[in-house]
């Protein structure tokens, strides 16, 4: 291994030694925290610095492991989550109950993303799976993090129930694969153009254990209550940065290893779409749990996602990438407003939200413009994101495809309506005192206003994205 | 000659109305009227001039030429089809020119007697010069669009003055109904002009009525129903005429308009706007003439019953001034039943003449009547018959124009009145012997009712007036004179002369054999009002006891009004608005309601889905993996 | 730089202001100095317009600009001007003008008020400027989403149902669009060049038939629905009862016009075979739309609702017009927008001056006005003889132009929808004359009212701004006819030339 | 010996999927945490079987399956290790492990 091959590998390699400091620190632990968190976010922050230095399109292990420009923004945008959601999550964790487990939080934490980093730039399914059982089982440690809370052991337990069996059946999909190609090398796959039944059902195998990640209806149900039970940072991991990373390997492994037979998975992409889109906002619509509401609400948007993928050309793969970009942005904001709440007062019903605009303006304004991003309301960026993937489909002529997805849209509009009526309309007796964040969360909001405002008007950042593909 | 100064006459009034509607507040309330007035005489002043020197020309071989003194283009709509704004000239709207100004010049002077004190006084004189601007712009029209411009604007400037007393809410219920039936007319005035315009690409009255025009030169052959398109459009165009002149079935506005003040009542109920359908008619007559005799014949006939149906009515009225109301119905119809009778050119033309002479006349006369009537109820403050007598002590001035007017009203010669009526007898004796029949029994109820009304009012017995009723200022007495002198001598213009169907002087003959019988049952008519009601007497009682189904039918206006309730308060408010007001609130606002109420229950249909149970959870996966697998299978 | 950007510039700038200050008058005072910068600068287009025309220029499209924005879609940043889209502009700050002087009492979240309509206004103007198709969703949904806000923050009586079903109907509507105009977008360029969103580009090419007849109900009925078309108009009486003043003149007067225009500009005059082939049915909704709006007008005893029915009813009139596809009949459609937004801006500002005074919008619980608030009981009165259609007002002007124009349609159909929609003129006649009678004539009902004020400076202000326009336009309606007509021959002779 | 020519491929597939399934099943139906968790395990297994068979039988030049084989059980161990500390921590708050009782999150 040369220096070259560590730089090519150098986000995987960043992120193994931040998980070995937290576990050599986690030993070696005070009682303030302070000084750790900060000092992580810089460590991260420089790590996903390191990201925007250009990559060449590469690979290693003999092809195991791919690296090129597109998979090192993904990781990018993947890293930038990730540090949105350690900005937000240090009031958390500086909270007496958390500060023992800091270093733990950390460590899992890293473990997963590296897991994810390893999962996108694989180019063979066994470096592919390990990726994902290495993103995995740490979340499912994750998600019972809270382990005094009945609903994070609930929520834990869960996860790792469905996902175990989620990953078996992606397994014997990989296997079936395995068995009608004789390969696990992506680039030998690609230029095979056996279509035979043993392989799409394969195929429709390895979707359905990437749909569960992504939260497709109806491989979904896990999500409301994980997300529900799990600590918020956790939560916001699983809504970005752990459906971002399953979201981009589908697309890396379906655009470019079933290439030469599109159109079983753009069937596929193209029903798990509509019941996605239309289930997650039926069940959106009545919850009064914020994060639950969240949960729907990011199944509906992965609904939308999938409308990407009845595309099979690169305009498909640039709007997901795009609209994954601008969905995880407004989501953290959203998340993070609601961590703030949450961190202060313990409360994540819509209802106290009521007379939010009062007593925190600024607060509001950031919810607003995130949850009309999620909506996809001009002029924020998610109306661009929505519109282009829109496009992506209309592209192929499914036309009812778009319309059913843009009824869809307006009724997700009305429960993020909902919420803007709680904060703006609705009057409290008792509303939220008036809260004053940290420079962390002032930092993570500005990140995501920025991100919100801009990527909608600066053309630039599309076009980047399709130049990478 | 350049005429152009006509623009004054349209223009002075507009600015008049603009100046005291924008200065109400600043301007001292008296000079109001002082403005008003005498904006009105500079333009009778003008309007007289026009009309000597339009007259005094020199008549060519083709009659009275028609001039157009002043012409924008306002709006065009299509290449064709163009809106201009301008001033006609020719006898008919010269003669109307004149008529308007005066009885209007008349009507303000009295005003400012009569409006003394009242409230609103300065908006009351506004409002009279925009409907004067209006009337005039309606006369002068040299565009059919044109005209109905100012055939709207003469509805609402009657709208507004008949709504004057705003707080009366009687005033403000006739002000409503007198615009939407005026307006229910005028939709198919609206849809007339239309069809008309469609058919012979033009708006200009002078291309309409040309001889060799699209209407009548080159008459179109598509026909609807059995009439020609253009019979269509004519008698749509006169249903717009029907309705501003009151003819039946439209004419319930008409009485309930003398809300208003009485001077308006004189003016745009009985002397001016009323006879604008007569106008419209005698403005198009040669198409109606020569291209769409049906038309006429309907008109013919819906002249002649509404000079019937009205007199009758008016023989039972108590209020003196619905009396009048409806004695200006009766005398439309006359207009109308002479137009009806005519034919085109010369010596055929009469009932065109007649009709034009008689509304020359009728202005006159029953201005004077209106404002005689002002005068008395002024005096008296009340409007019913029952609550007067007697005045001719206390009121000599307005006792003697009065009579003057009800002399011409009922046809005695020498005064106008008769001349006209007798012209008109003519046209229907030649034309249609039953229309001739009824028209002269017109003539004989009108003098009756008139005489009627003379009686009960001057004569009869004299109530207990809680002030004593006195004569009233010379502001209000000297138009009285005015017109009581120009009813007696308007008889003696050559009409025959000036203005006609083709703009051609024609002779007339005088004939006895006509004029005899309708001065006798004038006379009649006459002598049976002294009868009854000169003393006090039993008898009117007795005679209407023993007509009671008629008398009560006709005391009640023959129900028509009961009728036209029923149609808006039942079927158009109860059985068309409100179920529409329903439909929209429970099936339209339901089913989006319905949708969206369908989506929240589709939600709470499925909640059960997200049970809890891990295990459940898996098992839809593993059933959601196996049905997607066969799907695309299957589909592949 | 292109002298249009200004018009999203100058309100962009206000927004900023407003956002800056933290006293109520200094909110005001921005307020209205911005908008009256915005209406002194669409006056001075007005001028550039003309300047340009006589100095030769005879382009459809005047003021030009491109700059691409999305390369990979063909995206761009088009704006530019002809004499329709300049006097829907002139509207739009004219009422935006008289909306912030008729919102000069909101005290509750003053500066957001202004905000949220200044940045609905800014969606309005960039709406008409664009000839892009994507600018020009992307601004209708800037326009329409800020009413949600409006509505249901300072709204009244069951605003937050309103305000929802407002926004969600109008969102389906221009969902509708985003299906139709992303299949104009993939169809523009049936030989296989660069698709393109470019109104004018996409002009030039025939779109196929068949997709035309599939995408035109999208299109149009997206914009319809905006636009008030029967059956989708229900929004509209609910919206504008609960929503505030200023959000309902702005609504009813400008946003509405939105609809009518995109049908015009979008739907038919890209789409002609289709808008052909469809006309007839959405001829007898519009027709029905016409109809069915004055009689329901007629039965409510809400002032809003009666202007909102009242709406539906002028705003049918408006698409009827446009489908019937000539000059005249299209000069009245778009003369018939701004006459209707001038007046029903006029109407809701007084019903809200109304309401300020009597607390109370129920006509039958009113009545004798006139007396004790001559001033505004006068302009109501004015502004019922517009909405009725008396000459010497701008709603005669428009709608004798859209009959005559429609009436030149000579076969049976046309015909009789011509006359049943004229027919509307009278029952317009009948509920306006019914609300003038109630509310402003007679006796005073209520013995408080004696006390009432009449129009203080700023609703004159708002108010007198509105009946001068709309007694200009009835007075002097051929400038305005020439400006209209100006584009619209080409327009026209583009629409039936693919028959 | 010549394990191809004594038992064809399909009775390996067959065996496999009869684990898998039967794997399935104990997710499915069972309802102490442990046992499920060892149904997770069959139907790994099952894929294991997949694995090693096709490279046997089909690939026999590579070794991919085999290998695939050897990383499965060992995630499947680490799998276990998680799992059971979940159980655990859920026995501490739920005093139980039937998977029944873990409901509280729902709709």
């Amino acid at each position: 291994m040369t220096w070259t091959d560590v730089y090519i590998l150098r986000n995987e390699v960043l992120l193994t030694l931040l998980v070995l400091y937290h576990l050599i620190v986690d030993l070696t632990e005070g009682k303030d925290n302070g000084r750790l968190v900060n000092g992580t976010l810089f460590g991260f922050g420089l790590v996903t610095a390191v990201g925007f230095y250009p990559v060449e399109t590469t690979s290693l292990f003999g092809q195991m492991f791919l690296s090129d420009p597109l998979r090192n923004t993904l990781k990018l945008i993947l890293n930038i989550s990730t540090f949105i959601i350690l900005l937000q999550s240090a009031s958390w964790l500086r909270k007496p109950e958390n500060q023992p487990k800091t270093g733990a939080f950390y460590m899992l934490i890293f473990s997963t993303l590296m897991g994810m980093s390893f999962m996108i730039s694989a180019g063979n399914f066994l470096m592919l799976y390990l990726g994902l059982e290495t993103a995995t089982l740490p979340l499912t440690l994750l998600a019972a993090f809270d382990k005094k809370l009945r609903r994070s052991a609930e929520a834990g337990i869960k996860l790792l129930m469905s996902s175990a069996v989620s990953s078996a059946v992606l397994l014997m999909g990989l296997s079936l694969l395995y068995g009608s190609y004789g390969t696990l090398y992506f680039s030998e796959m690609a230029s095979l153009t056996d279509a035979q039944a043993l392989s799409v059902f394969g195929l429709v195998l390895f979707v359905a254990g990437f749909g569960f990640k992504l939260s497709l209806v109806p491989f979904h149900l896990w999500t409301a209550d994980v997300y529900e039970g799990s600590p918020l940072p956790v939560t916001m991991y699983f809504s970005v940065v752990s459906k971002g990373a399953a979201l981009f390997t589908l697309m890396l492994v379906l655009y470019n290893v079933f290439t030469l037979y599109p159109k079983s998975w753009t069937l596929a992409a193209y029903l798990l779409s509509v019941t996605t889109m239309v289930v997650g906002n039926l069940f959106a619509l009545r919850q009064k749990n914020l994060k639950r509401f969240l949960a729907f609400s990011s199944i509906t948007q992965a609904g939308f996602m999938m409308l990407g993928f009845v595309n099979n050309d690169n305009l498909g793969m640039t709007t997901v990438v795009y609209f994954m970009m601008i969905y995880s942005l407004s989501n953290l904001a959203v998340f993070g407003v609601l961590s703030m709440v949450f961190n202060a007062t313990g409360k994540e019903n819509i209802e106290d939200f009521n007379g939010f605009y009062l007593t925190n303006p600024r607060l509001s304004l950031i919810m607003l413009l995130a949850l009309f991003s999620l909506a996809g309301i001009p002029p924020v960026a998610g109306f661009f994101g929505k519109f282009f993937l829109f496009t992506a489909a209309a592209a192929k002529g499914l036309y009812i495809l778009v319309f059913i997805a843009v009824i869809n849209a307006t009724i997700s509009l009305y429960y993020y309506l909902l919420v803007v009526k709680a904060m703006f309309i609705n009057k409290s007796e008792a509303p939220v005192a008036t809260l004053t964040s940290t420079w962390q969360e002032k930092l993570a909001f500005t990140i995501c206003l920025v991100g919100i405002a801009a990527i909608g008007f600066v053309s630039g950042v599309y076009d980047y994205i399709a130049s990478l593909i | 000659m350049d005429y152009a100064y006509t623009l004054i006459i349209l223009l002075l009034p507009l600015v008049t109305f603009l100046g005291l509607g924008l200065l109400s507040k600043r301007l001292p309330v008296a000079l109001a009227g002082i403005i008003g007035t005498a904006n009105l005489f500079i333009i009778a002043a003008l309007s007289c001039a026009t009309a000597f020197t339009y007259f005094t020309q020199e008549a060519g071989e083709a009659g009275f030429e028609a001039i157009e003194a002043y012409k924008i283009t306002w709006l065009p709509l299509t290449d064709k089809l163009i809106i201009h704004l301008g001033i006609l000239l020719d006898p008919l709207s010269v003669m109307m020119l004149v008529v308007i100004t005066l009885v209007s010049a008349m009507v303000h002077l009295y005003s400012i007697g009569y409006m003394k004190g009242e409230k609103g006084y300065t908006r009351y004189f506004a409002f009279l010069s925009l409907f004067t601007f209006s009337m005039l712009g309606l006369v002068v029209a040299t565009n059919i669009f044109q005209m109905y411009i100012f055939w709207e604007l003469v509805g609402v400037s009657s709208y507004l003055l008949i709504g004057f007393y705003y707080q009366k809410p009687s005033a403000v219920a006739a002000s409503k109904k007198a615009f939407i039936v005026t307006r229910f007319a005028d939709l198919g005035f609206l849809v007339g002009i239309l069809i008309l315009s469609f058919n012979t690409g033009t708006f200009e009255f002078q291309t309409l009525t040309s001889l060799q025009g699209p209407v009548i030169g080159q008459a179109s052959t598509a026909a609807f129903m059995g009439l020609s398109v253009t019979t269509w459009a004519l008698l749509l165009i006169f249903m717009g005429g029907a309705g501003k002149s009151a003819m039946f079935p439209l004419h319930i506005w008409l009485p309930d308009a003398m809300e208003g003040p009485t001077p308006v009542s004189a003016l745009i109920h009985a002397a001016t706007m009323v006879v604008a359908g007569v106008y419209l008619v005698a403005r198009l007559f040669p198409a109606y003439a020569l291209s769409a005799p049906d038309a006429l014949t309907v008109i013919m006939y819906v002249g002649s019953f509404t000079s019937l149906f009205a007199a009758v009515i008016a023989c039972t009225q108590l209020d003196i001034k619905r009396v009048l109301a409806f004695s200006t119905l009766s005398q439309i119809g006359y207009m109308m039943v002479a137009l009806g009778v005519s034919g085109y050119g010369g010596e055929a033309g009469l009932g065109y003449m007649a009709s034009l002479f008689h509304l020359f006349t009728h202005a006159f006369f029953k201005a004077l009547l209106f404002l005689g009537a002002g005068s008395v109820i002024h005096a008296v403050h009340s409007n019913l018959m029952t609550e007067m007598g007697g005045l001719r002590k206390s009121m000599p001035v307005t006792h003697l124009t009065f009579l003057v007017a009800c002399l011409t009203i009922a046809g005695i010669p020498p005064l106008s009145g008769f001349f006209s009526k007798d012209e008109i007898l003519v046209a229907a004796f030649e034309h249609n012997k039953l229309i001739f029949a009824v028209q002269w029994l017109v003539a004989g109820i009108t003098a009756f009712y008139m005489f009627r009304l003379y009686f009960r009012i001057f004569w009869n017995q004299t109530p207990a007036y809680h002030h004593a009723p006195h004569e009233s200022p010379v502001v209000m007495t000297v138009p009285l004179m005015f017109l009581a002198i120009a009813s007696v001598v308007a008889g003696f213009v050559p009409f025959h002369d000036l203005v006609t169907s083709d703009n051609k002087p024609f002779e007339t003959a005088f004939h006895w054999s006509i004029a005899g019988p309708s001065i006798a049952i004038a006379v009649i008519g006459i002598l049976t009002a002294a009868w009854l009601y000169a003393r006090p007497s039993l008898r009117p009682d007795a005679i209407s006891k023993s007509l009671s189904g008629v008398y009560t039918a006709a005391y009640n206006k023959f129900y028509i009004d009961e009728i036209y309730l029923f149609i808006t308060k039942s079927i158009i408010f109860q059985f068309i608005s409100r179920p529409v007001a329903w439909f929209d609130r429970h099936i339209v606002d339901g089913t989006m309601n319905f949708i969206g109420n369908s989506t929240v229950a589709g939600s709470a249909a499925i909640k059960r889905m997200q049970s809890g149970h891990v295990q459940l959870y898996i098992w839809y996966f593993a059933s959601g993996v196996l049905v997607l697998a066969l799907l695309i299978l299957y589909l592949n | 730089m292109n002298p249009l950007l200004f018009l999203i510039l100058i309100p962009v700038l206000t927004v900023a202001g407003i956002a800056l200050v933290k006293d109520l008058k200094q909110v005001r005072v921005i307020s209205a100095v911005g908008m009256g910068a915005q209406l002194l600068f669409s006056f001075y287009l007005v001028y550039l317009f003309y300047s340009l025309r006589n100095a030769g220029n005879t382009d459809a499209m005047l003021l030009v600009s491109t700059s691409t924005w999305y390369e990979a879609f063909n995206i761009q940043y088009k704006f530019g001007i002809d004499g329709i889209s300049l006097s829907m502009i002139v509207l739009t700050s004219l009422v935006t003008f008289a909306g912030v002087f008729a919102s000069w009492q909101v005290d509750f979240l003053t500066k957001e008020f202004f905000i949220s309509l200044i940045i609905l206004a800014s969606g309005v103007f960039g709406f008409f400027i664009s000839l892009d198709l994507f600018t020009m969703f992307l601004f209708y949904e800037v326009a329409v989403i800020p009413m949600y806000l409006l509505i249901g923050i300072w709204g009244s009586g069951p605003k937050e149902y309103s305000a929802m079903k407002l926004t969600l109907m109008l969102m389906a509507g221009s969902a509708l669009l985003l299906v139709g105009l992303l299949g104009i977008y993939f169809n523009s360029s049936p030989e296989g060049g660069r698709l393109t969103f470019d109104l004018t580009e996409i002009a030039k090419v025939s779109i196929p038939r068949d997709a035309q007849l599939f995408f035109f109900p999208f299109t149009f009925i997206g914009f319809g629905v905006l636009g008030a078309l029967f059956p989708f108009h229900t929004w509209s009486p609910d919206g504008h009862a609960s929503a505030p003043t200023a959000v309902s003149m702005l609504h009813a007067g400008v946003l509405m016009k939105l609809g009518g225009y995109g049908a015009f500009r979008v739907a038919m005059y890209l789409l002609p075979e289709g808008a052909h082939a469809m006309a007839w049915i959405f001829i007898i909704l519009t027709t029905i739309s016409v109809v069915y709006g004055a009689f329901g007008a007629i039965w409510q005893k809400d002032l809003k609702y009666i202007n909102a029915y009242s709406s539906v009813s002028h705003c049918g009139l408006v698409l009827f017009a446009l489908l019937m596809m000539n000059e005249t009949a299209t000069t009245g459609a778009i003369l018939q927008m701004i006459s209707h937004g001038l007046m029903t801006a006029l109407f809701f500002a007084l019903i809200g001056m109304i309401y300020g005074r009597t607390h109370t919008r129920m006509i039958d619980e009113m009545g004798g006005l006139m007396k004790v608030i001559p001033f505004l009981s006068v302009v109501y009165v004015i502004a019922g003889l517009a909405s009725l259609g008396l000459p010497g007002l701008s709603g005669f002007v428009a709608e004798m132009t859209i009959f005559v124009g429609s009436f030149q349609n000579s076969d049976t159909f046309h015909r009789i929808a011509t006359i049943v929609a004229c027919s509307s003129i009278v029952i317009t006649a009948v509920y306006i004359l019914r609300v003038v009678g109630i509310l402003l004539l007679g006796p005073i009902k209520n013995e408080h009212y004696n006390e009432l004020k009449d129009a203080k400076w700023f609703e004159k202000v708002s108010t007198i701004t509105l009946v001068i326009s709309i007694t200009a336009i009835g007075m002097a309606p051929f400038w305005l006819s020439a400006l209209i007509r100006e584009p619209l021959g080409d327009i026209i002779q583009h629409l039936i030339a693919r028959l | 010996m010549n394990l191809q020519a004594e038992i064809p491929l399909d009775y390996m597939i067959i065996l496999s999927i009869l684990v898998f399934f039967i794997g399935l099943m104990g997710v499915l139906i069972r309802r102490n945490l442990i046992t499920m968790l060892m149904g997770v395990e069959l139907m790994l297994n099952a894929v294991n079987i997949n694995f090693t068979a096709f490279n046997h039988y089909l690939f026999p030049h590579r070794l991919e399956g085999h290998f695939f084989a050897l990383i499965v059980m060992a995630i499947a161990a680490a799998e276990a290790a998680v799992a059971i500390a979940l159980i655990i921590n859920i026995y501490r708050q739920f005093a139980t492990v039937s998977v029944d009782d873990v409901d509280e999150l729902k709709f």
